[in-house]
């Protein structure tokens, strides 16, 4: 009866776990709430380690394992710098999958008549292995302790490494119903284990360095699962709830953050950074798109504005949204200016004619003359459909058709957005090294519904 | 019924009292037509395309004598109300304050008269308040009149070749012909300030997207019918001086200050005037009821210091193809509303307000408070 | 075998409502998110805690999960924690 | 083992059914995908209903039962007329709580010794029950059988027996605890069902008319947690999901048509229509606000929409988010049109230099004698700022300062939208009848920000 | 007893569940998602086929669950199909 | 060095090169500055203005005589060619296709000519660009000149006295100035339409809300300048045809039609005016070129069948204010760009490519391939 009101009391504390596992992650994805979902969470995950500790099996061992981990844990999390902090969840999150890993093993002495036990073992095993590895290679990646890339010899040796290590599951599976084994079983078992380890090396390793926060994402998720799939072979309901919301939230994220990425899943895994080299034009540099969501995160924080439009801007027509844009700005307590160049548009006044359409003061639009000397006080230069009046090959590249002109000198602004719907060049007919700065951010798409996107994220 | 139409005595007025798109309605009615050939030449329709739609040219005499109704655009001779036979009805625009003689006369002949200047400020007969139509087109032509007399343009551009700055408007007097100018004027993109001495009218020039000038004259109003009362003379000193600072900073000055039956205010002094920018346009829309501007003469363009001062009579009839179309139609309305298709005449009955109001003369007497 | 279903519901239920949780968020949270999530994902420690620990083997392995687990957990919730303090400032 | 593998089927097949109720309910908040998720979920239920029939008892009483239910619920959902289809579905809801009240009272005589299966069966008894007769209540209602209402003696006697029953549910379940019982308890559970059904009367008769939808809504909610509580009497996971489902989506449900209708759920309880009646103004009748969400939905559907802009409008400056909604609204595939007076504002063309300012094409321009003979077409007449020109007393009221003038008839769209601040006159100072019409519905506040309200509904 | 805490996870995840699935409903679907959520409801009918029919009362009472959940279950799901088909026209 | 600035022969021209506003640049780069005295009277700038800047007043002989670099907004005759000595330079707009008899007596002299017609029309020469600067003005006096000569209102306004409808308005020719016409159009609320047989003037018409209107010419085309090529005869001949349905549904019809250095193509014919409606207004932006409209005089108002076809020679100075500046601003930018202060002098550097292209006479020889 005793141990029985324990195991009671535990899968009740075990319910409230998950209610606040569920509540923090809910949380955790809305900018407000996020800190005290986290706070929520860890409250979920403290109670449900106390529960469990009431019974525990050798206090020295588990007081012992808590202790030293809680102590490297805590260091690594309060020492850490600012910058790094994306590969240290790569590592935590390795770890993780580490201690699943484990858990699998120990529990194998118990499959021996259970078929269904074997398989998750099995399964677990290799999920936890890959996570492991597979983290410690993307921290070794992030961190740039490790600069072996897509096309190098080794990375082609663990990535064979890989592939065998998926077939070895399939034999591990198969091998109990085959009945005699050729081999002891234990050696079979620890080649198995080393594979599992080298072929999270080989899943990891071809994939480039821009791409490394979401496949953490992705080897986050699977942790989820492995630990769901050891919640199963313990028969334990919070590691179910808790894994199997992990994978599964941690799945979505890594698809909404391939998403902000203008990548897929797959062509992250599978294709590597081959594809977004493809897209850059060749000397220039590498050109980086944004969508409205982020442009509209980074404006809502931006304390000043300038407005540039330019023939893209009447092209669209779309004055009025960019009216509409500023408004919002201005609401948010941005400062908020236009930028009018002399010559944007095709004829003279172009701009004029528009912005007054559109009802913007005549107070706010500035000449070059007045925005270039303030322009590194500028947070945020939204280029809408101008090109060559904002060209620094006119004050750059003596040798450009253009050069001489004075332009608006957008690239010293902090973050420039260059809304255009293609790489296309303007009137003048010449490439435009703005776009490919480090301090660009490309805007793809028709200008009015650029901006209308931005406005709605901002009534959001 | 025969209502006849004739054509202003002013042949510098290029209106006409019909027009090819409303005349149907009439004739539709029962009603016969003749009008005083030529009516139609100022605004390009000849005889022939009325007489297409069923109304019969006649000479002048014959539409003062030959029509239960007459249409006129303007005041007419004495010798021409004797033309018109007793019973009968003359109807259109007399300026009655000005031709007290005419209203005499008619009197005496028992003619009646409809004045459509007294059509009541009321949101009911508005169709047929051609103060308001016509003085809403005055106020548009004002605009492309000062804009074209400016030496600059009116919108701002920021071009290669410098930025040209937007022109500065200043409408003083925001009655119907003040929105228009400010509407127009903000079309082309003027900075467009105004002034008037009524309250409410802020919010109306806001509601053009333009500013309102503030200035502080104490207790201000207005009649029930919407019509300014007069300033004190010490309040028109002061809105003379704080006016001043507007106009100097102004290229273009459109008075449209007007009382109703009086003098229009005297509310531009030269000494505002000499304070002006050279080349700037200051247009009296109030030229014709004495002149807001000192200065300022009918139909000519005096320049004082380098500002031209403009007194244009009858800015409507520079649209006029527009200003008869509305001209016509609110005679028409004034007519359909009263016409009695069964006993064929108009009911003339006197608890209406826009009877009682318009209907200046009436079996031989006069019914308007304001000239018995 | 009975077990199985009903933990077999849990699982689907609660990989039901993961997906159902997120679903738009902001790309500066997407970090914390992920590592918010890491540090769930460490209850992995709850399953260590039970594991026997007969055979010698059997502790070490249960010692090594137990700290690697405690790491990601405390690790985990801090950095998270870390991260998320710096949008305070608004 | 035979029955055990029918029993894994079986719960194999609830977990897919369990899935598919899930996604069902999803896909029924979605206007596109409604009608699948009914099927899905549908596909659902007949998957949990034939698994379970595998091993019935008797199969007469089973299939008998089922072809009985089966052929009365059909006759009456396809037989009964549209318009009072709401009355059936709580109807539907009510022979569901019975139901689950014949479950919970069969499961009686299992409960002998478990203090908490005796608890699950007086707790589903009472919710099941009273879903039942407030159902059968609110049926009555809402086909206008039932004329009684707050107020009445009758009323007031159901609703203090409504009380009662919440007191016996306590007393029920203490009693077991006492040990000996005065009377025969088989009486005493009696009474308590009798109790039950009569409570459910007095919870819904004080309950008005208008209000029913959200107590229906309310009533399912119970329905399914009835059947989420006969599910854990019977140790059957479908029916706990299913149940638990219903229960509390219902519930969100309820929550979000109580907010359409402006009211709390307990406002809409125990302060009845009362409160509804107060807001209302005089003689004129009421005047009914309505939000930008509700107003929202109502234009999302409408297939045709006529803007009538007025002097309010100009005021506000909305004309560029006027013509914002106008161009949303087109691409949502309704046809709209803009109604202009002639004497709209306060100078001949005010509307004109607005609306070509925010670039609305000439053609969309209609004057009132061109939409007044098809107003009657018209879906949703958005009233913008405008009051003298859209009065109707100008066509009805002889003694009106206004009569005899031509008004904007938009009283005889299907549904008016009225944006002004307040409900104060316009220029010629009369009270417009129009704003208490039955089909009217005022947007109160500044027409630029509840136009902008919109806008921004419609980019969500 | 630890059948229930099984089944309360279960509970509880779909309530959870639920709560998360409705978010922002248009006001036409009101009417048909209560009714489609009702004919769920009827989910009762599962259980209702497995009362034990011992006594003669008993079989009665299971008689009339299973009727009235037969009503529940075919007529709410062919009229909410019914109402959700009139939206078919856009 | 000394530059000095001169009146236009023609005394209709307002302009002046010299705009207070711009004097003080050239001076602070140690420039000094002599003016023909009375230079800024037609906008309203006295000299005094000027003199106060630092520049001198002084005779128009001194003008050419004491001044390396002249700045002219006219052609200047033979004679005064005589008072300037070898080596100098005039700079200014002396419409060399017209002039050639010019050119070669510049070269007698060993006068250096910069015509700032001859400015390329790349991005970076945009601000010395009169040609822009000043089609940009005449394309908005155009519309305020016709819109003031219609004898209706360009926006359409639903009044009580009806619904006046807009005024339609079709831009024929879409350069500089007819995109400024098209601007000014849209925003006075014509409907406006628009055509030119370049293909790419599509885009930008649709850029400023307006209506482009297709007419399928076959292969069109335009220079690597951006100036239009010449049409066949037959591609001349469906153009007019498919416009002229256009023009008859037009209240005003504007045309900008021009080749550069060749007499502007003729477009409308009288069989379209003659189609057109009463009382619309033609207005020919290239009647001084040869115009594009049969029958269009310069600084004439010719009606034909009740059209109006309207002929104003340098409509820029319409505006004179806003034109002066920009010209003055044109002059300064060329200057500035080659002036080199070291050697006080201008760098004429034919690597450059707008020296190669304006500079049209140097060291005694014509540059220009087109005269030599
Ligand atoms: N102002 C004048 O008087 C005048 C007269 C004639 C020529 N110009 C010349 O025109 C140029 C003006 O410079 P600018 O910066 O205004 O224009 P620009 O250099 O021509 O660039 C315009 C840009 O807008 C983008 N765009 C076009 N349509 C768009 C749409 N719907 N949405 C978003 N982007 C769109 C185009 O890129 P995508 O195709 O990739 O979208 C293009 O790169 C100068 O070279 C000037 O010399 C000026
Ligand atoms: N067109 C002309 O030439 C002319 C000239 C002079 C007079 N009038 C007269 O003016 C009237 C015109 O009729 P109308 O229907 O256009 O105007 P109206 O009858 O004057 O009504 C305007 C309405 O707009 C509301 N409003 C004001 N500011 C608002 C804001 N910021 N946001 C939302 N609503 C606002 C006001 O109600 P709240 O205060 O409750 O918001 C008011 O009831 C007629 O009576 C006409 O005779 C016309
Ligand atoms: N009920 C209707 O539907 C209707 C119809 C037409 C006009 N109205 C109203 O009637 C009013 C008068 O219009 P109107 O055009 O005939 O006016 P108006 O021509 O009589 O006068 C023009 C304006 O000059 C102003 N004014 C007078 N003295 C002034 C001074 N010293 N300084 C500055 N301004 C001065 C007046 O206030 C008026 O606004 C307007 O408010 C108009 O809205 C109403
Ligand atoms: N690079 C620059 O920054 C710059 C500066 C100024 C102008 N431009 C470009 O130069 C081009 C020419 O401008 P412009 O104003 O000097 O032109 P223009 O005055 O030489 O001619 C006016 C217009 O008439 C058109 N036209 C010629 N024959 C015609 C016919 N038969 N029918 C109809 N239209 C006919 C031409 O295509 C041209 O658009 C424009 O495209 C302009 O954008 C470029």
């Amino acid at each position: 009866m005793e141990n029985f009101d324990i195991t009671l009391l535990q899968n009740i504390a075990y319910i409230f776990a998950a209610i606040l596992f569920i509540t923090g992650i809910k949380m955790l994805g809305k900018e407000v709430t996020a800190q005290k979902g986290n706070v929520i969470s860890a409250i979920g995950m403290f109670i449900a380690i106390i529960v469990t500790a009431i019974n525990i099996v050798n206090p020295f061992v588990v007081l012992g394992g808590i202790l030293l981990g809680a102590f490297i844990g805590s260091v690594i999390a309060v020492k850490v710098k600012m910058t790094s902090i994306p590969e240290m969840v790569a590592l935590f999150n390795g770890f993780g999958g580490l201690a699943t890993f484990f858990i699998a093993w120990s529990e194998m002495s118990n499959t021996n008549d259970n078929l269904f036990q074997y398989l998750l073992v099995i399964l677990t095993i290799y999920i936890g292995g890959v996570t492991f590895s597979g983290s410690l290679i993307a921290f070794g990646k992030l961190s740039e302790r490790l600069k072996i890339g897509k096309g190098h010899l080794l990375t082609n040796l663990f990535i064979s490494i890989f592939y065998i290590s998926l077939v070895s599951i399939l034999v591990m599976l198969v091998l109990p119903m085959i009945g005699s084994l050729p081999l002891n079983f234990e050696i079979i078992f620890y080649v198995y284990l080393a594979l599992v380890m080298l072929g999270g090396v080989g899943f990891v390793l071809p994939i480039g360095g821009g791409d490394m926060p979401v496949v953490i994402s992705l080897l986050n998720s699977l942790s989820g699962i492995a630990a769901a799939f050891a919640g199963l072979i313990l028969v334990n309901n919070v590691l179910i709830v808790a894994g199997s919301l992990v994978g599964a939230s941690g799945l979505i994220l890594t698809i909404i953050m391939a998403k902000a990425m203008n990548r897929t899943i797959g062509n992250i895994l599978f294709v590597g950074y081959a594809a977004s080299a493809a897209s850059s034009s060749s000397e220039q540099g590498e050109v980086k798109p944004i969508n409205a969501e982020d442009a509209f995160l980074i404006l809502e924080n931006a304390s000043s504005v300038l407005i540039v439009p330019g023939y893209g801007m009447a092209v669209a027509q779309a004055q009025h949204v960019v009216r509409e844009l500023g408004e919002l700005l201005e609401e948010n307590g941005t400062d908020v200016k236009y930028g009018i160049h002399p010559v944007a548009g095709r004829m003279p006044g172009h701009m004029n004619v528009l912005l007054a359409e559109a009802n913007v003061s005549y107070d706010l639009l500035a000449e070059p003359d007045d925005v270039n000397p303030m322009m590194d006080t500028v947070d945020v230069a939204i280029v809408i459909g101008a090109n060559d009046v904002v060209n620094p090959s006119a004050t750059e590249e003596p040798g450009s058709p253009i050069y001489g002109m004075p332009i608006l000198e957008v690239a010293n602004a902090r973050t420039v957005f260059v809304l255009k719907r293609s790489m296309s060049s303007g009137f003048a007919g010449v490439q435009n090294p703005l776009f490919f700065k480090e301090n660009t951010r490309m805007l793809f798409g028709d200008a009015k519904e650029s901006i209308s996107g931005l406005v709605s994220e901002f009534k959001d | 019924m025969i209502i006849s139409a004739i054509k202003s005595k002013d042949v510098s007025d290029k209106r006409s009292v019909l027009h090819p798109e409303t005349i149907k309605n009439l004739i539709s009615k029962g009603i016969e037509i003749i009008f005083e050939s030529g009516i139609g030449d100022g605004i390009h329709v000849g005889d022939q395309t009325f007489i297409d739609l069923g109304a019969k040219s006649v000479s002048r005499e014959s539409c003062f004598s030959n029509a239960e109704i007459i249409l006129t655009p303007s005041p007419i001779d004495d010798h021409e109300v004797k033309l018109i036979g007793g019973g009968k009805t003359l109807m259109g625009m007399v300026s009655p304050f000005e031709n007290q003689e005419l209203l005499k006369n008619l009197c005496d002949s028992n003619i009646n008269l409809v004045s459509m200047e007294f059509v009541p400020r009321i949101t009911r007969a508005q169709k047929m308040d051609v103060l308001s139509s016509q003085a809403n087109l005055a106020g548009y032509v004002a605009v492309i009149e000062s804009s074209s007399l400016l030496s600059s343009a009116m919108p701002m551009m920021m071009t290669a070749a410098g930025t040209l700055k937007p022109a500065r408007v200043f409408v003083i007097g925001v009655g119907v012909a003040g929105l228009q100018a400010i509407a127009t004027a903000k079309r082309l993109g003027a900075r467009v300030e105004a002034f008037d001495t009524r309250d409410v009218v802020e919010e109306q020039v806001q509601s053009l997207g333009a500013k309102f000038v503030k200035i502080d004259l104490g207790e201000t109003g207005e009649t029930s019918q919407g019509y300014a009362k007069e300033l004190t003379d010490e309040q028109l000193a002061k809105q003379k001086e704080l006016q001043s600072k507007v106009c100097e900073r102004s290229d273009i000055v459109i008075t449209t200050a007007q009382l109703f039956g009086r003098p229009a205010p005297r509310i531009i002094d030269n000494s505002t005037i000499k304070k002006m920018k050279r080349g700037s346009v200051v247009l009296d829309m109030a030229v014709e009821s004495g002149g807001n501007v000192e200065g300022s003469k009918v139909d000519e363009i005096v320049e004082v210091d380098g500002v031209k001062i403009v007194g244009i009579s009858n800015l409507a009839s520079k649209v006029a193809g527009h200003a008869s179309y509305a001209l016509s139609n609110n005679f028409n309305n004034w007519l359909l509303e009263f016409y009695d298709e069964e006993s064929k005449n108009i009911r003339f009955d006197f608890e209406d307000e826009i009877i009682s109001s318009s209907v200046l003369v009436f079996d031989g007497e006069v019914k308007n408070e304001r000239f018995k | 075998m009975e077990i199985y279903i009903l933990l077999g519901f849990v699982l689907i239920l609660s990989i039901y409502l993961g997906l159902e949780l997120i679903s738009k968020v902001p790309s500066t949270l997407h970090t914390p998110l992920m590592s918010g999530a890491n540090a769930i994902s460490g209850i992995a420690l709850v399953g260590a805690l039970t594991l026997t620990q007969d055979t010698f083997l059997q502790t070490v392995i249960a010692f090594l999960a137990i700290t690697f687990a405690s790491i990601n957990v405390f690790g985990g919730y801090l950095v998270t924690n870390r991260m998320l303090s710096m949008f305070k400032k608004k």
